[in-house]
């Protein structure tokens, strides 16, 4: 376990975190919910749990981006808050 | 053969799930006599577990052969033999009653309800027996997942509704999980019986507290507990009648049974006596989903809605019966869990006939009802006495017991409410009632007399009005026999020390 | 002090990121940034657990080295390899956390078609003016 | 009334937050070897797992074995979640093409 990689990771995600339910856009925050995930997989490889680490990047960070971004499209990507 | 009836009681509803899609896919007119016949298995195999663990004691079955803290185990006793049964029955009849509604509703769609209606018994029938905490979270997102899916596709509103159950639904099931990692991180083992054993030595571990205390809040919101309930009327009430039928009555008894489980048999009784005063905040926030409950539904002219927030204070009563910690109080939340189960059951039925007869749901619209659909409406005034307590009917029994058990616990204002409830409900039934069988013929709101006008007959098809039958004769019969299950299964369920 | 620090602080992140999902879910009005918190709130979780099955101490991924046929198996040491079974039930987690999304987006779409917003108060004043119509109505 | 559930939501998240927290002061330290997850059940699957079910992944071994019956669920998930899918978003496509007829 290195402690700095883990604690800038750990740094990044939470910023991630925060910046994806404050952004207006919506196709933009599930893009950074995205990239959440994606640091989260990294945390998680470092972590040693390398199973989980790429079951979360293909279906938790992949398909549901994929997902999120359909229904997006489908409806609107306006929001309020 | 026997050995192997707890596995075929999951099996079957989830190959029959499994293989619905594909026979669909070419004979949609089978779906529903294969979903009928992978669902008269469990109902089968219930029975068998329920006698030979009457006989013989509770039993273990293990998956895969691997001993239990290492593989999942199903663990059978008194209390999720009766579990067992209770769902299989139900969602046997269920799934009868709901030919009609699906014909006119789900055309085309038959494959997929019927698939979604076998997952969800497998799912809660999966909570039941099996004996692995983890394995209980995946179960109960079948069952939610199944429920989330055949709530959406109701009337007006139906969608919104499904999203805020979803949304609290997953908070409810995350915290479940979080509970598990809590006690797996304390102890080790996710294995209920296994956990039993090691829990008592750590019962000061703010780690256990904390646990406990994301399981029940998990579970509440699943059972629909007084703050945490808010969900619950919206959903049900724009439901599908079929759906609504077959997840109100058993959703909220599962995640009771799943309290029953957890206060009682994961921790043992003097944790939630001696360390967490959780059953003195449970008991009193039972009085106030009751008297809440009774209050909203005196407020509703939708008769649908109405018995959601009767369900709301059932809720409560069960919860009262465990937050007394007696022996009379937990015989009678148990004994409330399965007359409570079938009282709700037959209401939604009454209801799913009713509205599929094209009648409104509203209280006027059951004007002279009882000319048009006398036996339905002879069965809502067998729910209707259940309710409030007249004694032939199953509903006494249940209250009888609680209000021993909080008499016992020296609980006066618990049961004064009880009492009060009783009263509530009859009042809103009478309302109904009275409607249906006092009210002048040809209604004085219209203004135009018919007297002489012979209302027509015109009853519910047979596939609801079976159900209908057997239900209201199950409440009647129930009664008289509460005294026979408490003696053969409700008393073993007990823990000891009550 | 660091040294508890230095102990506990994953499990600090893992409830500030837990704090932030429940916040979105329950706060926020708009139904795509509530099913974001979803996911936020989830996979805190799924680190919740992930980091309860760490070992320090050279212990690497529970992947065993050398002859995969059971010949090294007296040289197997359990603090070599990190806890395995909290990586399996995080898997079926995954799972279960993005079927959950998928089904809710299915009834978003569903919400979207109706109601033409997805901001919950907007819902909300349709629905309102919907029932007062009609109890004007009857 | 916006603000005012804002501030609810707020106050119910710092309550299960601080809970957590406090829960978090008894647990073992973090990567510690001999915490009882890693020292009740779990050392059998490492020490057994390769012997019995001839696969050097332990995760899997677990997952497609021991744990076998939580895999049976997971799949039952992920059929629970498309046919969901499949039966709520079917109905939109057959309107339109009874609209458009």
């Amino acid at each position: 376990m290195i402690r700095q990689l883990d604690l800038i990771l750990l740094i990044f995600i939470v910023i991630c975190a925060i910046a994806a339910i404050n952004i207006k856009d919506l196709m933009s925050a599930v893009i950074i919910l995205g990239a959440y995930g994606f640091f989260m997989c990294l945390l998680w490889t470092e972590m040693g749990a390398v199973d989980v680490a790429f079951t979360e990047a293909s279906v938790g960070a992949g398909i549901g981006t994929v997902l999120f971004i359909a229904a997006i499209n489908k409806t609107s990507r306006r929001s309020k808050d | 053969m026997t050995d192997q009836l707890p596995a075929l009681i999951i099996i079957a509803p989830l190959l029959g799930a499994f293989l619905t899609p594909v026979i669909g896919w070419r004979y949609r007119h089978l779906c529903r006599p294969w979903a009928l016949m992978m669902l008269a298995v469990p109902v089968y195999a219930s029975i068998g577990s329920l006698l030979r663990v009457i006989s013989s004691g509770p039993f273990g079955y293990n998956l895969g052969g691997w001993a239990p803290p290492w593989g999942i185990e199903y663990r059978i006793d008194h209390l999720s033999a009766l579990m067992l049964v209770l769902i299989a029955v139900i969602g046997l009849l269920a799934t009868i009653n709901a030919k009609p509604d699906v014909a006119t509703e789900m055309r085309g769609k038959e494959p997929y309800f019927y698939t979604l209606l076998l997952l969800q018994i497998t799912g809660l029938m999966g909570i039941v027996i099996t004996g692995d905490l983890f394995n209980i979270f995946v179960f109960l997102e079948i069952c939610s997942l199944s429920g989330y899916g055949l709530i959406a596709h109701g009337e007006d509103g139906a969608p919104m509704a499904t999203f805020n159950y979803i949304i609290i639904g997953t908070i409810g099931a995350s915290f479940y999980l979080l509970g598990v990692g809590y006690l797996y991180m304390a102890t080790g083992s996710l294995n209920i019986a296994d956990l039993a054993t090691i829990l008592p030595d750590l019962y000061h571990s703010k780690m256990i507290l904390v646990g406990f205390a994301f399981f029940t809040t998990g579970v509440a919101i699943k059972m629909g507990l007084f703050p945490l309930h808010f969900w619950m009327p919206d959903a049900y009430t724009t439901a599908p009648n079929s759906v609504s039928t077959l997840i109100a009555p058993l959703m909220t008894k599962v995640a009771a049974y799943l309290l029953i489980r957890i206060m009682f048999t994961l921790f043992q009784p003097n944790f939630t006596i001696s360390i967490v005063p959780v059953a003195t905040i449970l008991g009193w926030l039972a009085v106030v989903a009751i008297i809440v409950g009774g209050i909203k539904a005196l407020a509703q002219t939708d008769i649908k809605r109405m018995v959601t927030y009767i369900m709301v204070a059932e809720v409560g009563y069960i919860v009262m019966g465990i937050s007394v910690m007696n022996r009379a109080g937990l015989t009678g939340a148990i004994l409330h869990i399965v007359n409570d189960a079938c009282m709700i059951f037959c209401l939604f039925l009454v209801i799913g006939a009713i509205s599929y007869k094209g009648h409104g749901r509203e209280i006027y619209h059951f004007q002279n009802l009882n000319k048009k659909m006398p036996y339905t409406m002879a069965a809502f005034v067998i729910v209707a006495l259940s309710m409030c307590g007249i004694p032939p009917a199953c509903g006494f029994f249940s209250k009888w017991y609680l209000i021993m058990g909080t008499i016992a616990a020296k609980q006066w204002v618990f049961a004064i409410t009880l009492l009060g409830s009783s009263l509530v409900n009859a009042v809103l039934f009478f309302r109904i009632i009275e409607k249906a069988y006092l009210a002048p013929p040809g209604g004085g709101t219209h203004g135009h007399d018919h007297e002489e006008e012979v209302i027509a007959r015109d009853e519910a098809p047979a596939s609801m009005l079976i159900p209908i039958i057997i239900t209201a004769a199950a409440i009647l019969i129930l009664g008289p026999l509460s005294g026979k299950i408490i003696e053969t299964v409700i008393q073993h369920a007990v823990p000891a020390i009550f | 002090m660091l040294e508890y620090i230095l102990a506990k602080y994953n499990y600090w992140i893992y409830v500030v990121l837990m704090m932030i999902g429940l916040y979105a879910m329950m706060g926020k009005r708009n139904l795509v940034k509530k099913l974001i918190g979803m996911n936020i709130f989830q996979t805190s979780i799924i680190l919740f657990f992930v980091s309860m099955g760490v070992k320090k101490g050279g212990a690497t991924v529970p992947i065993l080295m050398g002859d995969s046929h059971g010949h090294g198996e007296q040289l197997i040491q359990v603090a070599d390899y990190l806890n395995p079974l909290p990586h399996v039930l995080m898997l079926t987690a995954i799972v279960v956390s993005i079927a959950t999304t998928g089904v809710a987006l299915a009834t978003l779409i569903l919400i979207y078609k109706r109601y033409h917003t997805l901001e919950e108060d907007e819902i909300l004043a349709i629905r309102k003016e919907a029932s007062a119509y009609k109890t004007l109505g009857t | 009334m916006k603000n005012w559930f804002k501030w609810i939501s707020l106050i119910a998240v710092i309550m299960t937050g601080a809970l957590l927290i406090y829960g978090t002061h008894d647990m073992p330290a973090w990567g510690d070897p001999n915490s009882p997850a890693n020292s009740h059940v779990s050392p059998r699957y490492i020490l057994e797992a390769t012997k019995l079910t001839a696969t050097p992944n332990i995760v899997s071994a677990v997952l497609a074995d021991y744990r076998s019956y939580d895999t049976l669920g997971e799949s039952a998930v992920i059929f629970t979640a498309s046919i969901s899918c499949l039966f709520l978003l079917r109905r939109i496509r057959k309107e339109k093409t009874s609209e458009d007829k």
